[in-house]
């Protein structure tokens, strides 16, 4: 008996309920059970459908489960799709917040209340009902709402610590900015239902795929409302603001929302519409061209910044960078590929930042650490792996999957040698700035306060155990998406993906395979850059102690300012809307409210108190008096009656 | 001998001890009397109703009567409770001199 | 009724009917009063009455002539209309409560069926109640036009206990209304007529038997006797409503408690213990019908005896206890019977 | 006229002679009484139109608690005879009599027909079965039942309400 796949996102929405509900009186252990056990539920109940499903024979499965949404001809189920795609993120999605959802026990323990223990699992569990609704939903708007609840339940796990400012603050900035792209999602919804009469996928697509003369010439605007939305969810240049700020929240949610899981939902949504956006090469080329830029943008800013989570975060804001350059280049089984590889690695390094700064009494200035390698081993050597899969070094997980994102986008027409390079050295910084971390954080002698030297100590095993597999995981989720030069079937996730890359009518599908010598040298070229990248980092950093950068910093002081200052993009806002909004607020409620609505809002009440105080003598306060008038308008009343029949 | 009784017997004392009772509640101070008149009111009401109920041979009238009669015993109770809230605050239940919600 | 002509003779035999436990209740107070005197001194290990006639069995008729030739005193600031007033409702609440009371089996004479009883009306029960809730009026009208602190206390207080008692009592009835799907009291004795398993008659007070005890309690209360005689409460109250009242005036409230006594008695038997009727018993003819008389009063009596009984044994409750038995207790017991007995009557109607 | 009618007529009579006595007289207990005995009046009139069951329900409601109440309160404030009028409304009376005799009139004048053009009814419930308790019964707890969950509720209300309206205010 398969098990139906409404199940999947119902059972976390349970665990919510009891924890949101009764968790205050529960305790912390019955919190835990119930928190971990919906995650532990949810993964083997998602795997008991996957393991059968990737076995067989890959078609898509539809199972609607009620009838939603029935107005006009519009008409929509709650249904549930299982196709390559959704499986893929099905995967690691229910694993790897399994696994955060352990590591969370060690992490929040020391959250003394049972009701913020109780509070952080509800969450948790909220999250996932949300992601597994977007990922498993069979329509656009049963995706909007678990895009939508992924939204919220960040916002809340953002402002976790509500009691503190920049807190409650990254949560409303986190909440203003996504509200942005998700106006473009609705937009592009819109669009698509203007145009195709439905929003289920199958419909939409199917038509799309069938006639693209007759839609392609709204597509553009549709895909670029739609992209809209990716951008603001996926932290894409100029919507990435609030994803650094986010790291206020616990680690755990670093690590699950902010890493492995919410931010690629924009890369899911593009990929999930690929036959619209491959009807519209403008957009495409767009999609390109901002994750570019924002590989690069984010990746320089990461050089600059000392806070460990920031760096991580711009890190993440980069890469997911690389998946739109990928997706913009029509790889989009490669990009998928990236974000899978990418949830193994930086879930590992957000949790691995977790561990450091469980023992550092929640200091995250890199500064301030420094040979931590041997206290805490189990964290420096599944970091270490992390890190040389972020940087691309081989056999490591993201050497595969970045690999492949650079070798789509040089064979690309066009723009793609461009796009090729800016990666290309985006991927020597990566290496660089995640090379600095390590160097700065592991090796060397440690720089922080004596009482910190003193709390330094490994994590415990609910931590620790996590980490390891995450560990295990950058190092292996490469290997089934080796490139075509290790043989005709070492890529196993490619043939997996295709089936999600419907062909067009009109379009040719395939295009030319690299020659394995161009193949051979690109892979050569990125390992060394990478590599490159990596020396640097550790001479300058773990070898000389950081004199050199800091040189290099003072001799471009307005420079390095700016980068240091995330390129004052924050500053630019505030500038531009934050102040004119307040200003126009501010106006608004000086003039248009106090003067004008007030005005009408006092005359009115003084007009009436003019009234009342002649009418008023009408109250005598004897009731015989109301009885009376009562009375006398009850036999007008009858006289009425009797006069009209 | 039963159901031998016009429907106008009925209504004309009906309305003759509505009259009563609405100049009882009108003409009276007592707030007690006025009470009661307002029973007897509805008591003419009920009678209406039994009477049009046994006229047209249905039950709904004595089922509304029914009804009227519960709800008579929910008002007593509270109407009452408040005379008494009343006497204790002012020693009167003359609602000639009871006008707290005068101008 | 109907349209037929009645005869003379019908209009006799309802007269008669009507008129005889009117006539022959008050006639039972007599010996009533002796019995009761006689019991108490029993229960008190003193003689009693003893003097006048043999065993003082004409004592009865000695206090008679003392309460008809005694002064009858009116106080001077009393509401003289309705101080006169209240014993006469205390006497005619008492008497007519009787009227739907079945006191024997049917008589068949030459094709007439004369049943013995005032009326069969088919709202018997309720009628019960609704005479019984009058009597209030008696003992609250006699507390205040007395005009005096201490029957206006009883007054107040008779007036108040009656009625808390009265939820417990009807609730409790409705349990016998509900077994046996009627009000009017024929049908509440045929129901209970025959056995369970040939021996058990089918008497009320077995499925409800809660029922039962509450409703007995409640009697005590509305008839103001002891342990729930609060509103005369001699030590306190001198002697409650009635103080003001003298000669035949206060001879009527006697009169009116011994007749109330044997009311109740009489409709316990008749909702709980099966009326006139027995197992195994089929009255036939003028005979029959008298023997239905005799078991009927032989029932009634034990329970006439009870009440002396309790009387002269329990001592009497605080007006907070009343209250407190009243409301916390007995009208909880008899909603549980309530529940209880519709179960019961639901299974059997599936079954 | 048949006996029914007569029997009738004299309970009406009773009823309307003693509410006006309940109205114009000056003593409230007295009044109360009054009242008592027209409602008896009322209660023969229910059971000539066939209401049996309603006639004993208005005498144990009304006459046995309801009136009963209004006794116990007129004792325990002990309200005295009402005194003579001295704040003189003289507009009230004038005009409330004249409201009263223009409606007494009017209604009057309204019933006087009425008997003429009453609706033949379709399926008429037969006189002797319409006070039937048993089938009030059936029908009060199927097609009203939602009504008398309702009146329940209020009675609850009321009940509570009294309680806390006649309670003597605390002294903290």
């Amino acid at each position: 008996m398969t098990l139906p796949l409404w199940v999947l996102p119902v059972i976390p929405l349970v665990g919510f309920a009891i924890n949101g509900l009764l968790g205050t009186r529960l305790g912390k252990s019955f919190v835990t059970a119930v928190g971990c056990g919906a995650a532990g539920l949810v993964t083997l109940a998602a795997y008991s459908r996957l393991i059968p499903f990737t076995s067989g024979d890959h078609s898509t499965v539809i199972e609607p489960a009620v009838s939603w949404i029935a107005v006009g001809n519009l008409s929509i189920d709650l249904s549930f799709r299982l196709d390559p795609l959704s499986a893929l993120m099905l995967s690691f999605v229910t694993f790897v917040a399994f696994l955060i959802h352990i590591y969370a026990i060690g992490y929040m323990h020391h959250e003394s209340t049972d009701a913020g223990y109780a509070r952080f699992f509800a969450y948790l569990n909220l999250f996932l009902f949300a992601m597994l609704t977007l990922v498993l939903a069979e329509s656009f708007p049963l995706m909007f709402v678990g895009w939508e609840g992924v939204g919220l339940c960040s916002y809340l796990l953002v402002g976790y610590y509500f009691d503190r400012e920049y807190a409650a603050a990254a949560g409303r900035k986190a909440f203003v900015v996504n509200r942005i792209g998700d106006y473009g999602f609705l937009l592009g919804m819109f669009g698509i239902f203007a145009t195709f009469g439905s929003l289920n996928y199958s419909e939409v697509f199917k038509k799309a795929a069938q006639q693209p003369a007759q839609f392609s010439p709204a597509l553009a605007a549709i895909c670029l409302c739609l992209f809209m939305g990716a951008m603001g969810k996926s932290a894409q240049v100029p919507l990435h603001v609030w994803l650094p700020d986010a790291m206020a929240g616990p680690t755990p949610v670093s690590a699950l929302i902010h890493a492995a899981t919410m931010v690629t939902a924009g890369v899911y949504m593009v990929t999930r519409c690929n036959v619209l956006f491959r009807l519209a090469p403008e957009v495409m080329l767009f999609v390109a061209v901002i994750g570019c830029f924002t590989a690069l943008f984010a990746g320089t800013i990461a050089v600059a910044q000392n806070d460990l989570k920031k760096i991580l975060a711009y890190s993440t804001i980069s890469q997911l960078g690389y998946m739109f350059l990928a997706c913009g280049v029509g790889a989009f089984t490669v990009g998928m590929f990236h974000v899978m590889t990418h949830a193994c690695f930086k879930g590992c390094l957000f949790l691995g930042a977790g561990s450091v700064m469980h023992a550092m009494s929640d200091d995250l200035d890199i500064r301030h650490m420094g040979g931590l390698k041997a206290k805490m081993p189990i964290t420096y050597w599944t970091f270490l792996a992390a890190t040389l899969a972020i940087s691309g070094i081989p056999p490591f997980a993201g050497f595969f999957s970045k690999d492949a994102i650079l070798a789509s986008s040089f064979e690309a027409p066009g723009l793609g040698r461009l796009l090729w390079f800016v990666g290309l050295f985006t991927a020597g910084l990566t290496a660089f700035y995640m090379f600095r971390i390590v160097s700065l954080t592991f090796f060397g002698q440690f720089r922080g306060t004596k009482e910190q030297a003193h709390h330094v100590h490994e994590a415990p095993a609910s931590m620790t155990m996590p980490l390891v597999v995450l560990g295990l995981l950058s190092l292996v989720a490469g290997w089934m998406g080796l490139p075509a030069v290790f043989g005709e079937h070492a890529n196993v996730i490619e043939p997996f993906l295709a089936p999600i890359i419907s062909p067009i009518a009109g379009h040719d599908a395939a295009h030319e395979a690299l020659p394995h010598a161009t193949e051979w040298l690109l892979m050569a070229v990125s390992v060394a850059v990478a590599a490159s990248g990596l020396y640097l980092a550790y001479q300058w950093y773990a070898k000389q102690g950081g004199r050199a950068p800091a040189r290099l910093a003072a001799s471009f002081p307005g420079a390095f300012a700016l980068v240091a200052d995330k390129f004052r993009i924050d500053e630019l806002y505030d500038v531009l809307f934050v102040r004119p909004y307040a200003w126009l607020a501010r106006t608004l409620w000086k003039v248009v409210d106090v003067l004008v609505i007030d005005g009408i809002l006092n005359a009115s009440a003084f007009l009436v108190e003019l009234v009342g105080d002649f009418l008023r003598f009408l109250q005598t306060g004897n009731v015989r008096n109301y009885a009376l008038t009562f009375f006398l308008g009850l036999i007008a009343l009858l006289l009425f009656v009797v006069g009209a029949s | 001998m039963i159901g031998s009784i016009p429907l106008s017997d009925a209504l004309l004392v009906s309305g003759a001890l509505f009259s009563i009772g609405i100049a009882g509640a009108l003409l009276r101070r007592n707030a007690i009397q006025i009470f009661l008149s307002i029973e007897l009111m509805m008591n003419a009401a009920n009678l209406a109703l039994i009477g049009y109920g046994a006229a047209l041979g249905t039950r709904e009238g004595q089922i509304i009567v029914f009804f009227v009669i519960a709800i008579a015993a929910a008002e007593a109770a509270v109407g009452l409770a408040i005379f008494v809230a009343l006497f204790r605050h002012s020693e009167t239940i003359d609602v000639n001199k009871i006008n707290l919600l005068k101008w | 009724m109907g349209g037929s002509a009645l005869t003379f003779l019908d209009w006799a035999i309802v007269v008669l009917r009507v008129a005889l436990p009117v006539l022959v209740l008050p006639l039972f107070v007599v010996p009533l009063t002796w019995l009761e005197r006689r019991g108490a001194a029993f229960i008190q290990d003193r003689p009693g009455p003893n003097r006048v006639g043999p065993l003082g069995l004409v004592q009865p008729i000695a206090d008679m002539i003392k309460m008809f030739f005694k002064e009858a005193i009116t106080p001077t600031s009393a509401d003289r209309f309705l101080y006169l007033l209240a014993p006469a409702i205390a006497v005619f609440a008492a008497l007519s409560t009787f009227a739907v009371v079945p006191y024997g089996a049917t008589i068949h004479v030459d094709g007439r069926e004369i049943p013995m009883l005032g009326a069969d009306l088919s709202i018997g029960v309720l009628y019960i109640f609704a005479i019984t809730s009058l009597s209030v009026y008696a003992i609250v009208l006699a507390g205040w036009a007395s005009n005096s602190k201490f029957s206006l206390m009883g007054g107040i207080r008779s007036g108040a206990q009656i009625i808390s008692y009265e939820l417990a009592m009807t609730t409790a009835a409705a349990g016998v209304i509900l077994a046996s799907s009627s009000f009017r009291l024929s049908d509440v004795i045929a129901m209970q007529q025959g056995t369970w398993l040939g021996v058990i008659p089918r008497w009320n007070v077995i499925p409800q038997f809660f029922g039962f005890v509450v409703f007995f309690i409640s009697a005590f209360a509305e008839t103001n006797r002891l342990p729930f005689d609060l509103p005369e409460a001699e030590a306190e109250l001198v002697a409650g409503y009635h103080t003001e009242y003298s000669a035949m005036r206060f001879g009527a409230f006697q009169m009116a408690e011994y007749v109330n006594v044997m009311v109740v008695s009489a409709i316990t038997t008749t909702l709980y213990f099966g009326g006139w009727s027995l197992p195994g018993f089929h009255p036939q003819g003028a005979l029959g019908a008298l023997a239905s008389l005799l078991v009927f009063m032989a029932k009634s009596f034990f329970f006439v005896c009870v009440f002396i009984w309790v009387r002269w044994t329990l001592p009497r409750f605080r007006y907070d206890q009343l209250m407190k038995i009243g409301w916390k207790a007995l009208l909880p017991l008899a909603l549980a019977n309530l529940l209880w007995i519709g179960a019961l009557e639901m299974w059997r109607m599936r079954a | 006229m048949t006996a029914g009618r007569a029997i009738f007529d004299l309970a009406a009579a009773v009823a309307i002679v003693f509410s006006g006595l309940m109205v114009v007289g000056r003593n409230p207990v007295r009044s109360v009484l009054s009242l008592v005995v027209a409602f008896f009046g009322l209660a023969t009139c229910f059971v000539l139109l066939l209401a049996p069951f309603i006639a004993a329900l208005q005498v144990i409601v009304y006459a046995g608690a309801i009136l009963v109440l209004f006794l116990f309160v007129l004792m325990l404030l002990n309200v005295g005879q009402e005194q003579p009028d001295r704040t003189g409304r003289p507009i009230q009376t004038v005009l409330g009599s004249a409201a009263v005799l223009v409606f007494a009139g009017l209604l009057l004048g309204m019933f006087r027909g009425s008997g003429a053009h009453v609706p033949t009814p379709a399926d008429p419930i037969s006189p002797s079965a319409l006070g039937d308790p048993a089938a009030l019964a059936r029908l009060l707890y199927s097609d009203y039942l939602l009504h008398f969950e309702a009146v329940s509720v209020l009675l609850l209300a009321a009940l509570v309400g009294a309680f806390v309206l006649a309670r003597p205010e605390k002294v903290s």
